[in-house]
């Protein structure tokens, strides 16, 4: 990020250059999801307007609903384990903090470029089950409990899938750099047409289909949501949680799904890039200056679309029973990205 | 216990190995879930007492009597006319059809009938209270599992049929417009024409309904197989309406017993089911509002000219008797056995509300299930709490 | 034609949906803002019609709730003729209504011989504190303004 | 209308059993239960196609449901009490000041008689000849007891608990005869006569408050009054 000044920046305002725009990259996703989709879309589907009172259009009612929050007594059960208890929900959100560390803006605009991004970014995304399960263990309450163990077992079964769909882009791109793999995406080419790149989707349907599948999952959305699951455990491991580490929980669970949707176009749909023949660029260097504020709005635009499909499945689909969900994941989607790594590994070697 | 499905067995059979384990020193202890009395599947104050094995239910109980009102103690000092208004609370989302067959048991006694035009009208009324309380039921469903949207758009089309009941009755939820001997009104101009738009807009709900949840392969697994009881165990505990429908059994009181009422003036199916499952009973549900729909559309053509009151005595003296009349109501059979003095009030109303024995079932009905499926069944076999506590 | 998987016609029920509440608007209205006229015949609030009122207590005689409390006393009226004698008529010195008890049945309103109790559509008078539901003849008069007409009845409808 | 391409659905049963049987029916149902249970029917009433009543004796209370389940009244509708003495309380809507009325205390059994002041009732159907009864037995007044219905059906156990803690019945050989309704530790039987509605106790009736009349009300005009009140009421009616 330090590049795109062109001024020379010492070292602490370069670190807090980086941490102000990963407050920006976590909570503008997770504000914009939350009042666009959240508040607006799933009201319209319901054939309502959603809130209208605060802001023109509701459009503050987000801020409204945080100071509401922020005012809540910070409640914690007599029997919980206070400690833990209090921990869970900082511990979701390191998860989402580390997680937007390696997603790259533009050609310059990234807060670092690890060689091995993609394999930092799934690993660092399993934290976050770490602090539901405390949350639902200390919590003290039965509902909590089955709902932590319920997400265990979920995102322990569906990262294999996400990891696995992942692979099938990381053989095509021959990288595990996010930088290297938008790059490959967007100097493509299908059958010789260079126009639009060779974006993954066309390429790793299948790997792009269990990667979505597999996020709504790791999100805990609907058909999926059986760790929060409303009617069965009232709402699962965050029943006892109450002012604002409902809220982080709640700002996670939203920035999460943000951020799942900027890797899924990182590796799916071109991420920042648009396609290198348009401008006769060939490699990264050659990239304009501009891409690093075009960029993050190109990345913003898929990322809405992503976060759209999610959504919209979360609002028609009731959920599966949990062990219809293990099912599901051992017995279809695994053996399916495998078969897809395959493919892909013998396409790659043959071709 | 005949007619047992494979899946049924398998989980009878895991529940027993359950308790045995139970019993055995070392092995992990069982886990007592209270779901309620306030729990969002509830849809009221119900408590569920699970005793688990991991997200096994090895025994369950419900614990009714949260809301017991004690109507049937309060009737004794109220007198005829006075009582509509409490049983009207009954079963609160289809409340017109409680009125009716405790005004029919008054009526039986005097031996007077309402008139023609009041016996249609009064069918029509019963099956928009039945249109409203089984739309609701078909967004509800979603809602326990998860979908949030089926519930929204049934609140949206439920209320056009709440409009049409308070316009003619000045009441949404509570009319109380039955009276012994008619309707305490007529119709105000304008609601046939309304009605007929409303039931093809209520027609179209179904088939959104359908497309939604019923169709959805998720709902399909979760619901499929799940809960399944058998047509003796369905008789025996004395389940009625849908939920004994489902199980196989051809019987709707509409169709099967002769009341004053014009059911049978209109051309229309009892929808049965041989599953018994969760499944089957929600699928019920949804071919008899649409059937509803149709017995009001073929009624509003058929609504007779003439009076909507007999002539009764000013102050109500009901003969000294017993009467039994119960009605298939929205939940299941509705009755109420009068017993009568000659007194201005009854001397004893024992008020039969189908989800009590609805619900008595769900002892058998979750012994082995999941934790999920405890709400699914919950939810097919329907229950509105005041119709359980009365 | 293949089935159309059912996964897909939900997701095409909910974005049908959404093009509708955006082209057609939602089926909510924004409450405090827009009101929905309630039917004339809703039963919202009863009114009383003071100078109709005989004190008969019929109506808290007829109420299941016992929630209507009636007192009066009798006075001397000028006659109806002109020289005739002065009538004795009762007068009303307290009806309260208590809405915290009562059920809306509607019983009162048509027991009422002298048609002094009406039903009126209004619905906003909910109160922070249960004790102030209870309405005194005053307040019940001023919502006389808001009785609407009887509405005309269906074809074949015979007027009793 | 499309059905759900569900083609398991069964068709409409047959239009056929939409007539009532008559009443030759049920006179062959009652002959049929005297052949099963004997001496134990005491009374049975017949309503003319349309209802059914008979009375058990309290010993044979059992036998009539398992004998009934097995004449193909299996459907179980409801079991419960009647208690015939008249309340001693009435219902609250009288006159303090009144002279107070003698508390009627005689009691007079409904349809097919009986002997005891409760009574268990229940209701079987026959869902295959569409047609119900109603079977009553004596309890004695000494020792509330019957035998349960749960062996024959299953669904009896909670209107059984419902009964017993109402009217303080207590049902032999049942599983579970907790309160379902009560705290466990409630006295008294609130669906007995005497048992009083304290909602009816705690508050006087606002019927009961009467116009204040004038010192000098002569006699003629109290008359008028009354005249006019009659005339009002028989317009209405």
């Amino acid at each position: 990020m330090s590049a795109v000044l062109a001024v020379e920046v010492p070292y602490w305002g370069q670190s807090l250059l980086r941490v102000l725009g990963g407050l920006v990259a976590v909570l503008l996703p997770a504000g914009t999801i939350v009042y666009l989709f959240l508040f607006k879309m799933m009201s319209f589907m319901q054939s309502r307007l959603g809130p209208m009172e605060a802001g023109p259009y509701g459009s503050l009612q987000l801020v409204a609903e945080v100071g509401k929050w922020m005012q809540k007594e910070d409640l914690a059960p007599e029997n919980a384990d206070r400690t833990i208890f209090k921990m869970a929900p900082l511990v979701v959100l390191v998860s989402t903090f580390l997680l937007v560390a390696v997603i790259p803006f533009g050609p310059d605009a990234y807060f670092t470029n690890f060689a091995v991004g993609v394999f930092f970014g799934l690993a660092v995304s399993s934290i976050s089950v770490l602090g539901i399960l405390i949350a639902g263990w200390a919590s003290a309450n039965k509902y909590s409990l089955l709902g932590g163990l319920r997400a265990a077992g979920q995102l322990i079964a569906y990262e294999l899938p996400l990891v696995l769909a992942t692979l099938g882009v990381v053989i095509q791109a021959e990288s595990m750099n996010f930088q290297e793999i938008v790059v490959a995406q967007n100097t493509g080419a299908i059958f010789g047409f260079e126009w639009l790149g060779n974006p993954f989707i066309f390429t790793q349907f299948i790997g792009f289909l269990i990667f979505m599948i597999a996020v709504q999952a790791e999100l805990t959305q609907a058909p999926f949501d059986m760790p929060i699951a409303e009617s069965e455990l009232v709402s699962g491991y965050m029943t006892e949680y109450s002012g604002f580490r409902f809220l982080i929980f709640f700002i996670a669970e939203f920035a999460t799904a943000g951020i799942f949707a900027l890797i899924a176009s990182l590796l799916f749909l071109g991420g920042w890039g648009v396609p290198f023949v348009w401008f006769d660029w060939n490699s990264l260097d050659d990239v304009s200056w501009w891409m690093n504020l075009v960029g993050p709005l190109i990345m913003l635009t898929k990322m809405l679309l992503l976060t759209f499909i999610i959504m919209w499945v979360r609002f028609s689909y009731p959920r599966f029973r949990e062990d219809q969900l293990q099912t599901f994941a051992w017995k279809v989607l695994i053996p399916l990205s495998l078969a897809n790594i395959g493919i892909t590994a013998i396409l790659k070697v043959a071709v | 216990m005949t007619m047992l499905s494979d899946r049924q067995q398998l989980s009878y059979i895991a529940s027993q190995a359950a308790d045995a384990r139970l019993n055995v020193e070392l092995e992990t202890e069982g886990m007592t879930l209270n779901i309620g009395p306030q729990h969002p599947a509830t849809h009221g104050t119900l408590r569920i007492i699970c005793r688990l094995d991991g997200e096994q239910v090895v025994w369950a109980e419900p614990s009714a009597g949260y809301m017991h009102r004690g109507y049937e103690k309060l009737t004794e000092v109220r007198t005829f006319p006075q009582v509509t208004t409490l049983i009207n609370r009954i079963d609160w989302l289809g409340s017109f059809a409680n009125e009716v067959p405790f005004i029919l048991a008054a009526e039986k006694l005097m031996e007077i009938e309402a008139p023609p035009r009041a016996q249609v009208i009064r069918t029509i009324l019963f099956e928009l209270s039945r249109i409203a309380n089984v739309s609701l039921f078909l967004g509800d469903l979603g809602v326990q599992m998860g979908a949030i949207t089926p519930v929204f758009l049934a609140f949206r089309d439920r209320e056009y049929v709440l409009n049409l009941i308070e316009g003619a009755t000045g009441g949404r939820f509570h009319p109380n417009f039955d009276r012994i001997g008619g309707l305490k009104d007529d119709l105000p101009k304008g609601w046939i024409d309304e009605t007929r738009q409303v039931m093809i807009k209520l027609q179209q709900f179904c088939d959104t309904i359908e497309d939604l949840l019923f169709g959805n392969e998720i709902f399909q697994s979760r619901m499929r197989g799940i809960g399944i009881i058998p047509a003796d165990i369905a008789k025996s505990y004395g389940l009625s309406g849908a939920n004994l429908r489902a199980s196989g059994i051809d019987y709707d009181l509409r169709r099967d017993q002769e009341l004053p009422m014009a059911w049978d003036k209109a051309d229309w199916r009892v929808w049965t089911h041989p599953d018994g499952d969760s499944f089957a009973r929600c699928w019920v549900r949804l071919q008899e509002t649409r059937e509803s729909c149709k017995i009001v559309e073929q009624l509003l053509d058929q609504i007779p000219a003439g009076p909507i009151m007999t002539k009764v005595p000013r102050i109500i003296k009901v003969p000294e008797g017993e009467a039994w009349v119960a009605t298939e109501n929205p939940l299941g059979e509705m009755g109420y056995y009068v017993v009568s003095k000659g007194d201005l009030g009854p001397f004893r109303v024992k008020i039969r509300s189908a989800s009590f024995n609805n619900i008595s079932v769900v002892p058998w009905a979750l012994k082995g299930v999941y934790v999920p499926d405890v709400i699914t069944i919950l939810a097919s076999l329907y229950f509105i709490l005041g119709d359980i506590d009365r | 034609m293949p089935k159309v998987p059912g996964l897909i016609k939900g997701l095409g029920v909910t974005l049908g949906t959404l093009g509708k509440t955006v082209t057609e608007g939602a089926a909510t209205v924004q409450y405090p803002h827009e009101k929905e006229a309630p039917p004339v015949r809703a039963r919202g609030v009863i009114a009383l019609h003071e100078g109709n009122c005989t004190a008969c207590m019929l109506c808290a005689r007829s109420c299941p709730d016992w929630c209507i409390y009636i007192e009066g006393h009798k006075q001397l009226a000028p006659p109806r003729r002109a020289g005739g004698k002065p009538r004795q008529v009762n007068h009303l010195d307290r009806f309260d209504i208590d809405y915290a008890l009562c059920m809306y049945c509607g019983i009162c309103v048509e027991v009422c011989p002298f048609d002094a109790l009406f039903w009126s559509p209004e619905y906003e008078y909910s109160e922070p504190r249960i004790a102030d539901l209870l309405h005194d003849k005053d307040k019940l008069g001023e919502w006389m303004e808001t009785v609407p007409e009887a509405p005309a009845l269906e074809a074949g409808a015979q007027s009793k | 209308m499309a059905p759900l391409s569900d083609d398991q659905a069964t068709e409409e049963s047959d239009t056929d059993t939409l007539a009532l049987p008559g009443d030759g029916l049920r006179e062959g149902i009652v002959d049929d239960l005297r052949e099963r249970i004997g001496d134990a029917l005491i009374d049975a009433h017949i309503s003319p196609n349309d209802d059914l009543w008979v009375r058990v004796t309290t010993d044979g209370w059992k036998d009539t449901g398992t004998a009934l389940k097995a004449a193909g009244f299996d459907h179980f509708c409801f079991l419960s009490a009647i208690d015939w003495m008249p309340s001693p309380y009435g219902t609250g809507e009288d006159d303090p000041d009144a002279e107070p009325k003698e508390p009627d205390t005689e009691i007079v059994q409904g349809v097919t008689g009986g002997e005891t002041r409760l009574q268990v009732f229940a209701r079987l159907t026959d869902l295959d000849r569409h047609v119900g009864i109603t079977i009553k037995a004596d309890v004695p007044d000494d020792e509330p007891l019957v035998d349960t219905w749960t062996e024959s059906f299953a669904g009896a156990n909670w209107h059984e608990r419902e009964c017993h803690e109402m009217f303080g019945i207590g049902f032999v050989g049942h599983p579970d005869l907790r309160n379902m309704y009560l705290p466990t530790d409630f006295e008294g039987h609130p669906l007995r006569k005497d048992f009083p509605l304290l909602a009816r106790m705690v508050k006087p009736w606002p019927g009961i408050v009467d116009v204040e009349p004038m010192p000098e009300f002569d006699e003629e005009e109290k008359n008028d009054d009354q005249k006019e009140d009659e005339s009002t009421e028989g317009e209405s009616s």
